[in-house]
């Protein structure tokens, strides 16, 4: 029975290349059948993971290293929950948001598919397996960020398929160079390169696995937007909104930092990795994503921009505290992983509302938006007082624990670059909220929207931002039960 | 080109080709020889009867048509009677019980002799129908 | 090395005409000349073959009268390998040659470097 | 079970048979009927060969009734196997795929003869991987050539016969040159059996080393030109490019890998590794094979016709093949054999697709291709597919060399081989995607086009969706098939 | 001209670098090179026993080595048919009429 496993994959793939054909699935059906999918996966999923814990399934085992295998470990059963509730959200509010863009279907199809990618990156049980799901995310998201079919699009896309596959090569040699050594990529907690590989006497095999552990690094890095490799990020802003949001919160940048983790925490073990000195040379990358990140948000007009360049500082948020490689960074990584999915994917949420209601892109634009779009706006306030980490929401905790382990890594230029890059954070995200609640000045092309009554979207959009907010707020008060599991993550590894 | 000199000298040299091709190919497992040898004569002297004599004097009668059947199935024929002896030889049989006659006599020496007939023909043809081709630029 | 010239002035003189014949098809470009070196460079090479087992005071391979001992005939394998090649040779250059005719029918040229560059028609 | 070893021969002497008989048939379609159900027949003998090596994993078949030395005889193994099938699985799908469309592209009167050279050419290359003998390799390679050219100059455009003249120049060179390599090892050794030179060739090495080292670089450049290794492959892309459709598929499947096996087996069967090591030819092959992938991969981005891209790729892919070659350990060798299997798949379902583009178009432009997609979503599938296990996506046969290619490199002690292999499919990436993504994706390269409105009909197509198939099963069951072919490696 | 003496020095190369090779042979004439082995003499002494031809060389090629001879057939029949289809003029095809125009 435990080929069940595979369920949470299969499912969404089926449903997508049932969704091709529109006779069964006729316009109407469209939207209840995604709905529908989209739920039972979730469902599905939860029911397998809590059948089988700790399950191992082969798909195909060529040799030794052509070897795919499912091992849902409490990791990745953490990412698929999150991976897949966030989709849950970002369907519903797809429906209303896709009602002015065209090829619905074509999105539909594609969104499904991406679901099961994403779920296979959370379960892959070895590297090999991994790296597969990863190429098919590649594949999977490109039309979703093409879906505009304008020549900016299509720019952009190529440029998100090249540097993609530019760090798809990039982890293909780490793979080869640590298999050379190894002889086996499956991810054990606490890593499975053990000390015999570098007893001083064989340097070259250190060289080796530093090289691999590098190439590894910066290839998935590419996909977390680390500082030199982040280009392709705010290009993609083009795609629809529930895209980008699904980009940035969870699909693709997460997957890049959850491959991180895989790589740093499961296939080497913060032991070896403390040993080879990788961190050394990566940290001054990791510092200079975040404020660099930061500084080019402050003046960044276009607000999706303005977002995009967030993330990349957030997410050098989590790659730090994935380099640091003590227990309590790594927890602040993990909670900073859920957190900033959360709050991310409301704001973008947020911006696509305002953009589907009044057409506004820019910042200049939204001054006094809040007295219209009240709702709405409110819960952006409170996502981005979370995003900067003021007490009591849940930025404050995963950030906390960042600190703290700046703090243990006994270097304290982190932890100002963190408080540094708060502060950016409270610079270039705030002036938005204060000038949409209290600006003086009537902006004439608002009024000219809807003469006077309320703006906020309508429930389908509304409602999944609301919930977001709720959780984010929840999350902050009381933080307890995830910081419990992502403590035991933590403690499998350490 | 087919001066009185040459047709005259074509009219004594032919028959003693055709003659001499036949020697070659027929005496090819007793003396110097063999198909190719034979049948190149052979495609030789028919290429210089209709280089001289044009195409009404051989070619009438034998058409690049016929001709061309004629070496395919000389081709059919040599694949059979080789083929076999090929396949017998995988499953170390032995193939079509050919005697092989007392060594030095015409019929002698089992395939070797049709072989080198058919191999003759075959050549020839090529040869001759190639040199038309040129020539003419059809059959 | 005057010693080998002397000794071996055979393979000598088929590896030079060798040389010859692909120099003859290096330096033209004129098809049928090149046609021409590449008829040289083969039958050098079926020369090369037949000097191989070649010695003097040993008659060819035809057992006329009584077998005289092994040591009495030259070796009969090169000069029916040879046979095969040159029947080889004959096909290619036939098709060469109505190909060199098709050629001049549709450049009008029979000069390789001519129409090299020029995209066909 | 004798039997079954008769199969390698027979198969060879129905498609001589038959290629006599055809071209004094009458009818066209006639003459495709025979043919078809000739590879047909060929297809399952050639299973067969594969069933029996399985069981016997090694048999020699006397043609005629003298053993080895003396006689010829066919040396089967698991690889002869491998690549038999391969070549009989090739050509049937194209005679297949030509059987409905060849006539359109050639003059009619043509259309048997070109059955016929499909004919001889299965039966040489054929014959060119499955004999021990290397003098009757070499008339093998005569038949193929000849055919090959002809199946070029069948399409009498003004630069089929330009490309055509240019072939046959340099591949009779190259037979020359083996000619001349034959000669050299004969009268080192007076042996043309290859085991029989192998054993000669141990105990008389000493006193033969030049020698030696001549007849290799013969065989190398020889079979080098046939083979389109890097320096010496100026022939191919006109060649394959001016090449009708399915003409231009046979070639670059099959044409130019009958060489790299006979270079195979001349390398490592007949000298063997105790005399490769102490020269440098297998350094030289590598050198070769690793600029091939980089410079093939560099033109084929600059081409702007579709066909004559592809045919640069296939320069690139070769030189995988020699790199693997080079490499010289058993690894690398096992790959270089997978990977003749994958890209003779691949290849050809490349140019199937490609093909069947330029014949629905009437473009040969890469430009004009955009949204071809959206016409012809199938073909287009098809090229993806193809494109993506050249590109290197996990799983793909393209793939599954690369990888093994990579482990080989490390075991020789080279990392910076890893980046040139990992370079190169890089290249893939840039002139295979822009052709998909500009075919399926983009509203002004979409507009205006209507939904399946160039596609073939769907029974046309099948040839294509069944090598695809088979190149994603070689892909998938590439563990089996890499064991089974390293179980023939000659040990070093 | 630059062609030229390129391929001059090339060819000069190739000659040089045939005669090294060539250095080890036998001098020309000497009977005890490597082909006098047990193919040659059986080929000689079996040959009127085995294949019935006085003439060794027709018997090896016919009979031992009769495959090659097969195969080199074949090649004349395919310049045969190569030639046929190039220079064969469309008004009168191969096998009487080529051009039926019998689509399906």
């Amino acid at each position: 029975m435990t080929f069940l496993i595979v369920l949470p994959i299969f499912l969404p793939w089926l449903a997508s290349i049932i969704a091709t054909q529109s006779k069964i699935i006729t316009e109407k059906r469209l939207k209840p059948y995604v709905a529908a999918v989209v739920i039972t996966n979730f469902i599905v999923m939860f029911a397998v993971v809590s059948v089988f814990p700790k399950v191992r399934f082969h798909l195909l085992m060529v040799n030794r290293f052509i070897d795919i295998y499912l091992r849902p470990d409490s990791l990745g059963i953490l990412f698929a929950v999150l991976a897949s509730l966030l989709w849950i959200f970002t369907t519903f509010y797809a429906f209303e948001y896709m009602k002015h863009e065209n090829r619905v279907r074509q999105f539909f199809v594609f969104f499904l598919f991406t679901l099961g990618v994403t779920i296979g990156i959370a379960f892959s049980g070895n590297m090999f397996t991994l790296y597969i799901f990863y190429e098919l995310l590649t594949l999977a998201t490109f039309p979703l960020v093409i879906h505009a079919g304008s020549d900016e699009a299509l720019a952009s896309g190529k440029k998100y398929i090249i540097y993609s596959f530019s760090g798809a090569t990039l982890v293909l040699l780490g793979m080869l160079l640590v298999f050379s050594i190894t002889n086996d990529l499956s991810f054990l907690p606490g890593g499975i390169v053990n000390f015999s590989h570098f007893g001083g006497t064989d340097h070259n095999e250190f060289i080796m696995l530093l090289a691999g552990y590098m190439s590894l690094f910066l290839g998935f890095g590419v996909k977390a937007a680390l500082a030199p490799f982040h280009a392709w990020l705010p290009n993609a802003m083009v795609a629809p909104t529930p895209v980008s949001a699904l980009l940035h919160a969870v699909a693709v940048v997460k997957s890049g930092i959850f491959s991180l983790m895989r790589t740093t925490y499961f296939l080497f073990g913060p032991v070896s990795v403390a040993m080879l000195g990788a961190s050394n040379y990566l940290l001054p990358i990791i510092v200079l994503t975040i404020v660099m990140g930061s500084l080019m948000a402050l003046h960044q007009d276009n607000l999706k921009k303005r977002l995009a360049y967030s993330t990349i500082s957030q997410l050098g948020y989590i790659i730090l505290g994935i380099a640091l490689l003590n227990q309590d960074a790594f927890i602040g990584a993990l909670l900073h992983l859920i957190n900033h999915a959360v709050i991310k994917i409301t704001l973008f949420f947020v911006a696509g509302a305002i953009y589907y209601q009044t057409g506004f892109k820019y910042v200049h634009q939204l001054d006094g938006i809040g007295k219209r779009m009240k709702v709405t706006m409110i819960c952006f306030g409170l996502s981005v007082i979370s995003l900067i980490g003021i007490p009591p929401t849940n930025g404050f905790v995963s950030k906390w624990y960042l600190a703290l382990g700046a703090l243990k890594a006994h270097n304290v230029l982190y932890a100002v670059a963190l408080l540094l890059s708060a502060f950016l954070t409270a610079a270039y995200l705030l002036p938005i909220t204060v000038q949409a609640f209290f600006s003086k000045k009537e902006t004439p092309e608002l009024d000219a929207i809807g003469e006077g009554k309320s703006l906020d979207p309508s429930d389908t959009m509304l409602i999944p931002i609301f919930l977001l907010t709720a959780i984010i707020i929840l999350l902050g008060i009381l933080p307890n039960p995830i910081v419990s599991i992502v403590t035991r993550i933590a403690g499998e590894v350490f | 080109m087919t001066t009185p000199i040459i047709r005259r000298i074509v009219e004594w040299l032919l028959p003693c080709l055709w003659i001499f091709s036949f020697y070659i190919m027929l005496f090819g497992h007793l003396s110097p020889g063999g198909g190719f040898s034979g049948g190149s004569v052979l495609g030789a002297c028919l290429i210089l009867d209709r280089h001289v004599n044009g195409a009404n004097a051989f070619g009438a009668r034998f058409t690049g048509e016929r001709l061309l059947k004629l070496a395919l199935a000389a081709l059919l024929l040599y694949g059979f009677l080789k083929g076999q002896s090929f396949l017998a030889g995988v499953l170390h049989m032995n193939g079509l019980p050919v005697p092989l006659g007392t060594p030095g006599n015409i019929l002698s020496s089992g395939l070797i002799l049709p072989l080198n007939v058919l191999v003759g023909i075959v050549v020839a043809v090529a040869f001759y129908l190639i040199a038309t081709l040129f020539e003419e630029g059809h059959l | 090395m005057i010693s080998f010239l002397v000794s071996h002035y055979f393979q000598i003189g088929t590896v030079i005409l060798f040389g010859v014949g692909f120099m003859t098809l290096l330096l033209n470009n004129n098809l049928i000349r090149k046609i021409i070196g590449l008829n040289i460079m083969d039958t050098s090479i079926f020369l090369f073959f037949i000097t191989i087992g070649y010695s003097g005071g040993r008659e060819a391979p035809i057992i006329n009268g009584g077998f005289k001992g092994i040591d009495a005939y030259v070796t009969p394998i090169p000069t029916g390998l040879m046979l095969t090649g040159i029947v080889v040779a004959v096909s290619t250059t036939a098709f060469a040659l109505a190909l060199t005719i098709l050629f001049y029918e549709r450049f009008g040229t029979i000069d390789l470097s001519e129409v090299i560059d020029s995209g066909g028609d | 079970m004798q039997g079954l070893h008769l199969t390698s021969l027979l198969s060879i002497l129905i498609l001589m048979i038959t290629a006599f008989i055809m071209p004094v048939i009458k009818q066209r379609q006639l003459v495709t009927k025979v043919s078809l159900a000739t590879m047909g027949v060929v297809l399952v003998m050639l299973a067969l060969v594969a069933v029996d090596v399985a069981k016997v994993e090694h048999y020699t078949a006397t043609i005629g009734h003298y053993d080895a030395p003396f006689g010829i005889t066919f040396d089967i193994g698991p690889i002869e196997a491998v690549v038999g099938v391969l070549f009989a699985f090739v050509s049937t799908m194209v005679v297949w795929y030509a059987s409905f469309g060849i006539h359109k592209e050639i003059k009619e009167n043509r259309v048997k003869l070109f059955y016929t050279l499909i004919h001889l050419l299965l039966a040489s290359l054929l014959g060119i991987v499955f004999t021990s003998d290397l003098f009757n390799s070499f008339v093998f390679i005569e038949v193929s050539t000849l055919a090959a050219c002809g199946l070029i100059a069948i399409k009498d455009k003004p630069e089929n016969i330009k490309a055509t003249m240019k072939y046959l120049i340099l591949s009779s060179l190259g037979s020359g040159l083996v000619l001349m390599g034959i000669a050299y090892l004969y009268s080192m050794t007076g042996h043309l059996n290859m085991r029989a030179i192998h054993e000669t060739l141990q105990v008389s090495v000493v006193g033969n080393e030049r020698a030696i080292l001549v007849s290799l670089t013969m065989f190398t450049i020889g079979l080098g030109i046939k083979a389109a290794m890097f320096p010496l492959h100026v022939w191919l892309p006109d060649a394959h490019a001016s090449a009708p459709g399915p003409s231009s598929a046979i070639l670059s499947g099959i044409v130019i890998k009958a060489p790299v096996v006979l270079l195979f087996k001349v390398l490592f069967m007949v000298y063997g590794h105790e005399i490769l090591k102490d020269t440098v030819i297998l350094n030289l092959i590598l050198i070769f094979g690793a600029t091939g992938m980089i410079m093939g991969s560099l033109f084929a981005r600059v081409q702007t016709d579709l066909k004559r891209m592809v045919a640069y790729s296939s320069v690139a892919q070769m030189g995988y093949i020699f790199f693997g070659f080079g490499l010289g350990n058993a690894l690398g060798m096992t790959i270089a054999i997978y990977h003749i299997l994958a890209h003779g798949l691949t290849k050809s379902c490349l140019f199937l697709s490609v093909s069947s583009f330029i014949e629905q178009t009437g473009q040969r432009e890469i430009d004009k291709m955009r949204g071809i997609g959206r016409e012809m979503p199938i073909t287009l599938a098809i090229f993806s597919l193809g494109g993506l296990s050249m590109v290197g996506i996990p799983m793909l046969p393209g793939f599954v060399s690369k990888w093994n290619l990579a482990l080989a490199a490390i075991d020789y002690g080279q990392i910076f081989l890893l980046l040139i292999i990992l370079a190169s499919s890089l290249l893939n990436v840039s002139y295979y995607f822009p052709i998909i993504i500009n075919g399926y994706f983009g509203n002004a390269n979409l507009e205006g086009k209507i939904y399946k409105s160039k596609m073939k009909p769907v029974r046309e197509l099948v040839p294509l969706i069944l090598l695809s198939i088979m190149m994603v099963i070689v892909g998938f069951g590439s563990g089996p098939i890499l064991d089974w072919i390293a179980s023939a490696m000659p040990s070093l | 001209m630059k062609r030229k003496v390129a391929a001059v020095l090339i060819t000069v190369f190739f000659i040089a670098f045939l005669l090294i090779g060539l250095s080890d042979f036998p001098p020309y004439g000497t009977a005890d090179s490597a082909v006098y082995n047990e193919v040659t003499a059986r080929y000689l002494e079996k040959s009127i026993e085995e294949t019935g031809a006085v003439n060794a060389v027709a018997g090896m090629i016919l009979d031992y080595r009769a495959f090659d001879t097969f195969i080199e057939a074949s090649v004349i029949f395919t310049a045969l048919v190569l030639v046929l289809m190039l220079l064969q003029k469309n008004d009168k095809a191969v096998g009487g009429d080529g051009n039926d125009h019998t689509y399906h």
